[in-house]
This record gives C-alpha cells, sequence and structure tokens, in this order.
C-alpha cells in the first residue's frame, strides 16, 4: 500500500517536472526557430510560482474553482493509468480507451470555469474547444480501434509489452497509418498550430483562459505541464515501443534506463509538434472540423480496415 | 501555519523574471513594442511576453500619450489586474504631455490618475532605454519597492478624485452605455411604426 | 518655357470648360497642372458633385472644413481625384459661420458620411440628411458638451489649463516664443 | 416571481430605462485592449460566431492634431504631424513639406529631390515589413512575422544613420532635407540591405504567401468591387486589389516618380487574398524602385534649397493661399491640405490619412456576416491604421 502510494507520488512529481521542462523546451525550440535566444527552460515553473502567488480579486463562483480542480484531477488520474516504463500504479482492462477519455475530460472542466466567468470571449473559447473535441473523436476513434484490432488487446500494458517482440508500432504499416492520424490528433490536444483555434490570442484573446488570472492560472499551468506529459507518454507508449529495458541486472538501473528511453521518445514527439507549430497559419473552426472529418479520418480509418484484416 | 516570509525571495525573483505585458497599445510607442519582444531584441530572454487577458497580466506598459478616452479604458484594465501589478510609462508624454503639453485631449500627468513605478523618458524612447527600464522595475520588485499597487489601494480617494474631476462623476456607468441606443437604435424604432 | 507650362495645362483648362458647361453657376479655374478649383455656391455643391461624378471625379478624398474667422464664414472644400483625367479638384463652398447648414452629399459620395461626421464634430457643420451626425465620433460627450472644436475662435490653452490643472507657464505669450 | 412588465416598471421609477435584449445576439467589444486592434474598437453584434453588425468606434488616439498645427511655427509642425502615421511617419512629413513648398513656389533641388524619394519608398518597405509581421501574427505564422520585424530593424538602422532618428525621423523639411547622405558607405549598406531582404523574400513566400493554409483562411473574406471602393473613398492597395489601376505615383506624379520604371500590381477579385497579394507584389516593386534609385545615384549639388528665410525658421513666413499635396503610402492616398493666410504658422492643415475611408464604413460594411475569426484577418487586409482616423 505505501509502496504504491509512493510510487503514484513519484509519477506525480516526475511529470509534474519533466512537464514544466517539456514547456520549456517548446518555448526554446520556438525561440531558435524565431531566431531569438528565448527564455530559460525553467521559465514555465517561475511564471507558475508567480501566478500562484497573486492575489485574486475576483471569483465567479464555485463552479468557476471546481473546474480547474476538475481538470486538474483527470490529468492527474490520466497520468496514473498510464505505465510509465516498469512503474504503473493503475491498470485495468480497458485502459487503452479510458486513457483516450480522461486525456480530454480536463478541456471539459476548464469549459465548465470559462462558461461560468460570464466573459463572452471566454464562451466563444469554450464552444471553439467543444467543436474541437468533437472533431478529434473521429480520427482518435479509429486510431485507438486500429491498435486494439492489431494487438487484440485493450490494454495499454500489453501493447507495450507485445511491442517489446513485435517491434514498434509504427513499423507496422496499418499502425503506421494510425501513428499519422493520432499525431495530427495531438496537435490540437496540445493546442499548436494549425489547431490553436481555442486560444487564438489574436482573435478570442485566450478564450477560454481569458478571465483566469493568479492563482487558477497557476493551477491551469501545472495541468498543462501534467498533460503535456500525459500525452505525449501515451503516444510514447502505444507507438514508439514504451521505455522498457531489461539490459541491466539491477531493477533501479533498468528502471532509470526505460525512464531515459522514454524522455527521448517523448521529446521526439514533443519537437514535430513544435515544428508544426512553427510553420503553420491557423486554421478556423469549421475549417478544422472539415480537416479532421477528412484527412485523418480516412487514414485513420484505413489503418483500422488493414489491422483487421 | 506556514511563514510564507520565508519564500519572500524566491517569489520575488520569480515576480521579477516573469512579467507579462498587458497587450495595450495605448499610443505611439506602440510601434517599438514589436521589435522588443521579436527577434531584434527578444524580451522573452527575461520572461516577459505580451499577455492579451489583463487577468493573467502584471506590467502595464503605458506606451505613450493617453487620451481621455484612452485613460477610462487604461484605467478600467488596470484595475482588472490582479496584484501585484506594475505600471511602466514609456515616452515624455505620460510625464508632462510631452510634445502635446498644449493639446486639449492629451493627459498632462498619468500619475494623478493612475500610480506609476518607472517612467521613461524620451520621445519616442529607444528600446534599450524600455530596457533599461525594465531593468530598473526588475531591481524594484527584487527590493520590494514597486508599490504603486499599494498606493493606489491607500490613495484610492485621491485618485478617485482626479479621475471623477477630469471625467465627471459616474463616468463608469456613462462609458458603458454609451453605445447602447445605437446598438439596439434600429430595432426600437421598428417596434414604433 | 512658358509655352511648355501651357501646354501640360490646356488638359486641365478642357476639363474646367467641359464641366462649366454643364454647371454655368460655377467658376473655375486652372491652379496648376493637375490641379482645378471650383467655386460653388452652398445651395448648388450637391448638383456640381452629381456632375463632377459623371464626369470623371471618381473619388472624394475628404472635406475639409476652414474657419475664416474674419470674414465670419467657413469655407468646405471637398477634394476629389478624378482617376481617369489624373487630375484633383478643389471644390469650395462657403457657408455663414453662425449658421453652417448644408445638405449632404451622402448619396453621391456615401463616403462623404465619414468625412461630414467629422467636419460636423469639429466645425459644427450641420449636413442635413446625415443620420450619424449625432452618432458618438472622436470626441466623448463632456467635450462635445463643454463645446470643444477647431474653430478659431476655441480658446484651446484656456481649455487646457481649465481641464488638466496646469500651471501658469503655460500663459506666455506664445506669440513671441522662439525655438 | 417578478414579471418583466415589474422589473420595467421598476427601473423607470428608479430613473433608469431597461432596453430589450434579444436573445439571439450578444455584444461583444472587440478592442481596443486587444491583440489584433491597434487602439481601435469595433463593436460587434454577434449571433453565434457570425458577425450580425458591426459599429467602428474611433477616436482613442486623437490628440487634435489640425488644432495644435495652427499654434506652431511652420517647421515645428513637422516635428507634430509626422506622428499621425506611426508606421511610416515620413509620409505625413514629405506631404506637409511638399505642400509648403507648393506655397512658397519653390523647386526642390534633385538632391533632395532623389533622397525624399529614397526615404519614401524606404518608409514605404519598413511599412510593408511591418504589416507582413502584422498579417502573420494575426494568421497564427508566428515565425514569419518575427522575421519581417528582424527585418524591418535592418531599414530602422539605416534610418537612423541618416537622419538621426529610429522611428520619428522629422527628416523632410520644406525645402529639401534636414541634412545630407552620410556617405557612400551608408549607400553600400542600403543596397546590401535590399539584396538581403530580396533574397528573404522567398521564405516570406514560402511560409505565407504560398501557404495552403492562407489561401484558405484569406480567400473569399471581405469582398469588395469596383464600385463600392470606388464610391467609399478607398485608395491605394485595397482599391488596386478590386481592379482599378490607381496610384498616386502614376496618376498625379511626384518627386523622381516619372523617370522611374516600376509596375503597378492589379488584381480582380477585391477580397483579402488579393489585398494580401497586391502588397506583396508592391513590396517586390519597391524594392526594384530602390535598387534604381541606388543605380541612379544622388545628383550632386545642394540637399536643399539655397533661401534666406530657411536661416532663420522663427521668422519663417508662407505667402498666403492654399495647397494639396499626396503620396502614395502603403495604406492608400495620404494627402495634406494647408492653408495660408501670410503669417509664420499654418492657418489651417488637414491632413487625409487613408484609413478614415478604410477603417469606419468599409470595415462596417465588410465585418457583416464574417466569422469572429476572420474580423482580424479582414482589418490586418485592409491595413487600418488607427492613428489616421484619430489624428
Amino acid at each position: 500500500m505505501i509502496e504504491t502510494a509512493l510510487k503514484a507520488l513519484f509519477i506525480l512529481l516526475y511529470a509534474t517536472f519533466v512537464g514544466f521542462m517539456f514547456m520549456g523546451i517548446i518555448r526554446i525550440v520556438t525561440a531558435r526557430i524565431h531566431r531569438r535566444v528565448g527564455p530559460p527552460i525553467y521559465q514555465p515553473i517561475l511564471d507558475t510560482i508567480k501566478l500562484l502567488s497573486k492575489k485574486s480579486n475576483i471569483t465567479h463562483g464555485l463552479i468557476y474553482d471546481f473546474g480547474i480542480l476538475y481538470a486538474v484531477g483527470a490529468t492527474i488520474l490520466a497520468v496514473m493509468f498510464i505505465p510509465l516504463g516498469s512503474i504503473g500504479v493503475l491498470r485495468a482492462y480497458g485502459d487503452l480507451i479510458l486513457i483516450t477519455f480522461l486525456l480530454e475530460i480536463p478541456m471539459l472542466g476548464i469549459m465548465f470555469a470559462a462558461m461560468s466567468s460570464g466573459n463572452p470571449y471566454a464562451g466563444i473559447g469554450a464552444q471553439r474547444a467543444l467543436l474541437t473535441l468533437l472533431a478529434i473523436q473521429v480520427p482518435l476513434g479509429f486510431a485507438i480501434v486500429a491498435l486494439a484490432e492489431f494487438y487484440g488487446t485493450f490494454s495499454t500494458y500489453e501493447i507495450v509489452m507485445a511491442q517489446q517482440t513485435m517491434g514498434w508500432s509504427i513499423f507496422h504499416f496499418p499502425l503506421l497509418l494510425a501513428a499519422i492520424a493520432y499525431d495530427l490528433v495531438l496537435q490540437a490536444m496540445f493546442g499548436k498550430e494549425p489547431f490553436d483555434i481555442m486560444i487564438a490570442p489574436g482573435e478570442i484573446s485566450l478564450g477560454p483562459m481569458v478571465e483566469f488570472g493568479g492563482k487558477h492560472m497557476g493551477l491551469l499551468q501545472i495541468q498543462h505541464a501534467i498533460a503535456l506529459f500525459a500525452e505525449t507518454l501515451f503516444f510514447a507508449n502505444i507507438f514508439l515501443g514504451g521505455g522498457v529495458v531489461t539490459a541491466f541486472s539491477s531493477s533501479i538501473l533498468n528502471t532509470i534506463a526505460g525512464l531515459a528511453v522514454l524522455l527521448v521518445k517523448q521529446v521526439a514527439v514533443l519537437l514535430i509538434a513544435t515544428f508544426m507549430g512553427a510553420i503553420f497559419p491557423r486554421f478556423t473552426i469549421d475549417q478544422a472540423a472539415k480537416f479532421y472529418w477528412k484527412w485523418p479520418t480516412i487514414i485513420a480509418a484505413l489503418g483500422a480496415v488493414l489491422a483487421s484484416l | 501555519m506556514v511563514d510564507w516570509r520565508l519564500y519572500e525571495p524566491l517569489i520575488n525573483f520569480a515576480r521579477k523574471r516573469s512579467m507579462w505585458i498587458v497587450a495595450f497599445c495605448t499610443g505611439c510607442g506602440g510601434i517599438e513594442m514589436p521589435p522588443l519582444m521579436t527577434s531584434r531584441y527578444d524580451l522573452e530572454r527575461f520572461g516577459m511576453m505580451p499577455n492579451p487577458a489583463p487577468r493573467m497580466a502584471d506590467l502595464f506598459l503605458i506606451t505613450g500619450y493617453v487620451t481621455p478616452k484612452t485613460l477610462k479604458r487604461i484605467i478600467i484594465t488596470y484595475e482588472m489586474q490582479p496584484d501585484p501589478k506594475y505600471v511602466l510609462a514609456h515616452g515624455s508624454c505620460p510625464l508632462n504631455g510631452g510634445i502635446y503639453w498644449d493639446a486639449y485631449n492629451a493627459i498632462k500627468h498619468l500619475d494623478k490618475y493612475i500610480p506609476v513605478d518607472v517612467a521613461i523618458a524620451g520621445c519616442m524612447p529607444r528600446p534599450e532605454a524600455v530596457m533599461d527600464g525594465i531593468k530598473k522595475i526588475m531591481d524594484l520588485i527584487e527590493t520590494g519597492k514597486a508599490d504603486g499597487w499599494k498606493r493606489y489601494k491607500e490613495n484610492y480617494e485621491y485618485y478617485k478624485k482626479n479621475q471623477d474631476e477630469l471625467f465627471g462623476e459616474g463616468w463608469r456607468e456613462k462609458t458603458a452605455r454609451r453605445w447602447i441606443p445605437w446598438l439596439m437604435g434600429r430595432e426600437k424604432k421598428r417596434e414604433e411604426e | 518655357m512658358a509655352e511648355e507650362v501651357k501646354a501640360s495645362w490646356s488638359k486641365g483648362e478642357e476639363i474646367v470648360r467641359m464641366l462649366l458647361e454643364k454647371a454655368p453657376y460655377a467658376e473655375g479655374t486652372v491652379r496648376r497642372e493637375r490641379r482645378l478649383e471650383f467655386k460653388v455656391p452652398a445651395d448648388r455643391i450637391v448638383d456640381f458633385l452629381r456632375t463632377a461624378k459623371a464626369n470623371g471625379f471618381e473619388l472624394l478624398l475628404q472635406i475639409t472644413a476652414v474657419d475664416w474667422l474674419k470674414e465670419g464664414e467657413i469655407e468646405l472644400v471637398y477634394q476629389l481625384f478624378s482617376i481617369s483625367h489624373g487630375t484633383h479638384a478643389m471644390v469650395k463652398t462657403r457657408l455663414p459661420r453662425d449658421e453652417a447648414r448644408i445638405s449632404t452629399v451622402m448619396d453621391i459620395y456615401p463616403v462623404a458620411e465619414t468625412y461630414e461626421r467629422d467636419a460636423h464634430e469639429f466645425f459644427k457643420v450641420t449636413f442635413e440628411g446625415n443620420p450619424k451626425l449625432e452618432m458618438p465620433w472622436i470626441l466623448e460627450d463632456e467635450d462635445r458638451e463643454v463645446g470643444v472644436s477647431h474653430r478659431k475662435d476655441f480658446d484651446m490653452l484656456g481649455y487646457v489649463k481649465r481641464k488638466y490643472k496646469l500651471l501658469d507657464r503655460f500663459d506666455e505669450d506664445k506669440e513671441n516664443y522662439v525655438i | 416571481m417578478v414579471t418583466q412588465e415589474e422589473l420595467i416598471r421598476e427601473a423607470r421609477e428608479n430613473g433608469m430605462e431597461l432596453l430589450p435584449l434579444e436573445k439571439d445576439t450578444y455584444e461583444l467589444f472587440f478592442g481596443p485592449q486587444h491583440m489584433a486592434t491597434e487602439n481601435y474598437s469595433l463593436i460587434l453584434k454577434m449571433d453565434g460566431h457570425r458577425v450580425v453588425k458591426a459599429i467602428a468606434n474611433p477616436g482613442f488616439l486623437h490628440r487634435g492634431f489640425e488644432k495644435l498645427a495652427e499654434y506652431r511655427p511652420w517647421h515645428t509642425n513637422i516635428a507634430l504631424l509626422l506622428r499621425i502615421c506611426v508606421p511610416e511617419p515620413d509620409v505625413p512629413e514629405a506631404i506637409y513639406s511638399m505642400a509648403v513648398d507648393e506655397l512658397m513656389g519653390w523647386e526642390v533641388p534633385e538632391r533632395a529631390q532623389w533622397i525624399r524619394t529614397t526615404v519614401l519608398e524606404m518608409a514605404r518597405v519598413s511599412a510593408y515589413l511591418f504589416w507582413m509581421m502584422g498579417l502573420s501574427f494575426k494568421l497564427g505564422v508566428y515565425t514569419a512575422g518575427q522575421w519581417a520585424a528582424a527585418y524591418r530593424e535592418r531599414f530602422m538602422a539605416l534610418f537612423e544613420e541618416l537622419t538621426g532618428a529610429r522611428v520619428y525621423h522629422i527628416y523632410t523639411i520644406p525645402g529639401g532635407v534636414r541634412r545630407d547622405i552620410p556617405g557612400d558607405k551608408w549607400l553600400r549598406q542600403l543596397r546590401d540591405t535590399v539584396e538581403y531582404i530580396k533574397d528573404k523574400l522567398k521564405d516570406f513566400d514560402n511560409l505565407v504567401f504560398e501557404n495552403y493554409i492562407t489561401y484558405r483562411r484569406l480567400e473569399g473574406i471581405g469582398v469588395m468591387d469596383k464600385k463600392f471602393a470606388l464610391n467609399e473613398g478607398v485608395t491605394g492597395p485595397n482599391l488596386r486589389a478590386t481592379g482599378v489601376p490607381y496610384d498616386v505615383r502614376r496618376a498625379d506624379p511626384y518627386l523622381l516618380y516619372p523617370e522611374l520604371d516600376f509596375e503597378v500590381p492589379v488584381l480582380k477579385e477585391g477580397d483579402a487574398l488579393a489585398r494580401a497579394l497586391v502588397r506583396r507584389f508592391e513590396f517586390e516593386q519597391d524594392l526594384y524602385i530602390l535598387e534604381q534609385l541606388l543605380d541612379m545615384g544622388p545628383p550632386s549639388g545642394p540637399y536643399k534649397v539655397d533661401h534666406p528665410s530657411l536661416k532663420a525658421l522663427p521668422r519663417f513666413r508662407v505667402p498666403a493661399g492654399d495647397a494639396f499635396a499626396h503620396v502614395e503610402a502603403t495604406k492608400g492616398d495620404f494627402g495634406a491640405y494647408v492653408v495660408s493666410d501670410g503669417g509664420n504658422k499654418p492657418y489651417r492643415v488637414q491632413i487625409r490619412g487613408p484609413s478614415i475611408a478604410h477603417g469606419i464604413r468599409v470595415i462596417e460594411q465588410l465585418l457583416v456576416g464574417a466569422r469572429l475569426a476572420d474580423v482580424p484577418v479582414i482589418l490586418m487586409s485592409l491595413d487600418n491604421c488607427p492613428p489616421d482616423i484619430d489624428r
């Protein structure tokens, strides 16, 4: 029992810290593409400390506070379900679908809070966020179905283990298609161009986040960090082979090596998203929905069909 | 109870190195903001970035002259920002009117209406001068001397008196309602017919 | 030299002659190459602008109001530009200063609505038929009530002193200062 | 439970008026504290994400230039009037100086004309780079925007060496320019910069102007036709995007433009994409003009008129009369109307900014039916500059 609690604590701390580093990496890499120096890598941590230390001079009621906690809680729960190398706390038979679902829940929490603030920009942002969620469901579902068909299981842990013998998922053609579709979906989950429609600073002033100040925004930053970690980790696990290392005799060394392998894969996923975000303008919401229901859906569906054959 | 004063240096360091700016071009100094934020002078090195929403911003850059019409919005935006917040007046015009010293529609002394922490003189101040001003405000934050937000609370009567003298009593409601008849106008006429 | 200048002016003279034939109530002169000037009585301005638009003056660039305090008149200058002729034309008309009323030219050049709002705000010229004159434009309501305008008799320095509570150094005679 | 009638009656008794709210629409205050508008406000009535009605609310930048100019001597006004157009402050200087030149009856020396033309073209190029930055930021291609802002800095440095100031140059004065070109080194630097920017133009093409998503975003929004544009006083690239080849540099030539060889790009579609592309082609033409000017080289001679009144500026007087001068700015037709009564101060100065036509009626009409996401893009494609409107 204590061991599990310690594991959970470790996962939480590790996810938060690495998530913040990921946010720093995104900012630095973006700055280098812009030919700038960019902030130090620990900048997001400073931002969060500052935001948490601010005084709140306004609140919009219970839902406004609760929505944020809901988002943070859902993200932490998602992290607990994803196998982190050989460390895992919660495991369920159908956790492939569960995790996919849990990774989208935070958006709903943010939306509750945004809607209760009464700011029209937040309302528009929440509408856009909902539509984006709706748009990414279809390709996401097909990608998950392709995985489940190929490996014959809904368990993330078993998929990771199967990849150790069969090779990474992306080396199988049907799953490569699913991975491409999932990567396009990730772009929207990270909130990067061309699908950063819900925040769109030049259009609706950060959308749902427009009313959050001080501690609310600080908690959202933490949530964002953990979510970034969870999303990249999930992708690395199901498509890039996960981080299971059995080369060393000591299990601690194996774990550390597994984490390092995972870290490299996660950063790779992150960099692809950053590079894509740097060169594309933003879609409008209707164009984005049409796009998601067209190309990624076709690709993912093709993958699912090929996987089941 | 946790003694938060223990963490004061860390918090002050975070506040100093992570100032988010309200994206509000109040005057011609707005033209120097893009060079400051982009590749040439890159203020993101110091953790500063423009933020579209005033609710999570710390630093209010008053870029250039301020007209009464803008000042109303500046005051409202300033009051929307959560404490602690800092104001940096950019250029000669917020100091004493600058080149608009006899203009009927430019504020002459900004610090009568909202507290100003650091003022940068010049028209227009070079980006280096702005960076110098930002360095100054960072020092002030570290030593806890950037207390404009406290002054605004303590001397609210004084600031409110000056604001009311300039705009007339009840200017907030008046400004908020000013456009309602024109937005609704056409519909109202149709009902009368 | 003089003949060359004359030759380049001849096109302008042609346009003036053509317009004056259709609008005999106006006076027209050629100021220089590509600059024409017309003087029109205030009650015929709509007719004249309609004629001008039909004859190639497509763009209305600005409506300028000039306050001639000594004469007690306000001069309105309609800055027209003709893309087909490549010529700028000023159409000038004069109104009495106390009761500056003129009919709008919105139905000829719709953009005049904006310019007329501007002239109404700063020179208190009333354009009959413009629905948006009373709409808030640049000035705030409290300034409008006090009577801020760009007319020559508006005491700007006194107003600034009263409004912003400035020091006495602004009393210096501004006629005599040295740069 | 309180009924609606009771509420209205209670409000009337307390001296208030309740206006009927519509259920389907809501009001959105777009600016002035907004990233897409530069201290300019739009009041939008929205139905979902479509705009039903738009009202422009200018005046946040009004300083009363036209009144202030009557209180300042002729030369001091240059330091004042150039603040009207912040992205290209050389244009108000140039038109005011040209109008005063006409009143004085001065023929500006050739060297001064060359310098003025070069400065105007440099201002155009830097303003276009600034516009590219704005468009990229509004579209979301932050990379291109950052690059454009960095390239603009090269022109800022050149301006600084020529005039001594980065933004407000106060360089063109009646009768010529304030000081001479610093030397051949500056000309070489200008040529290098022009070649560098020309080289980098293809990066912008790849990132913005040939990008599939840009086309999707810009195509078919904010459409104007020829008749509408002429009626609404639209000038500059916005008018040329509707198929009217009106360029002040061709229609009413000034300075050295009659001797220069350049094209006036014209497109017919009249939508935001056409406006953006016209600007992009003009940017190329401006670089070409700068190259031509550099090939021509500055003619020798004085850089300003040799006139006794220029030596005692407080006594500088202008004969009575009026003059109109206009130039082609990146935003459109920028004009100045100057009236003198023979005194040492102007009797009346009116500056005609192109945005006074674009920013009020045109925007109010183009925005009806647009999506909220298109609002910043339409604003940017018209290159609306609020200080022009407010003055």
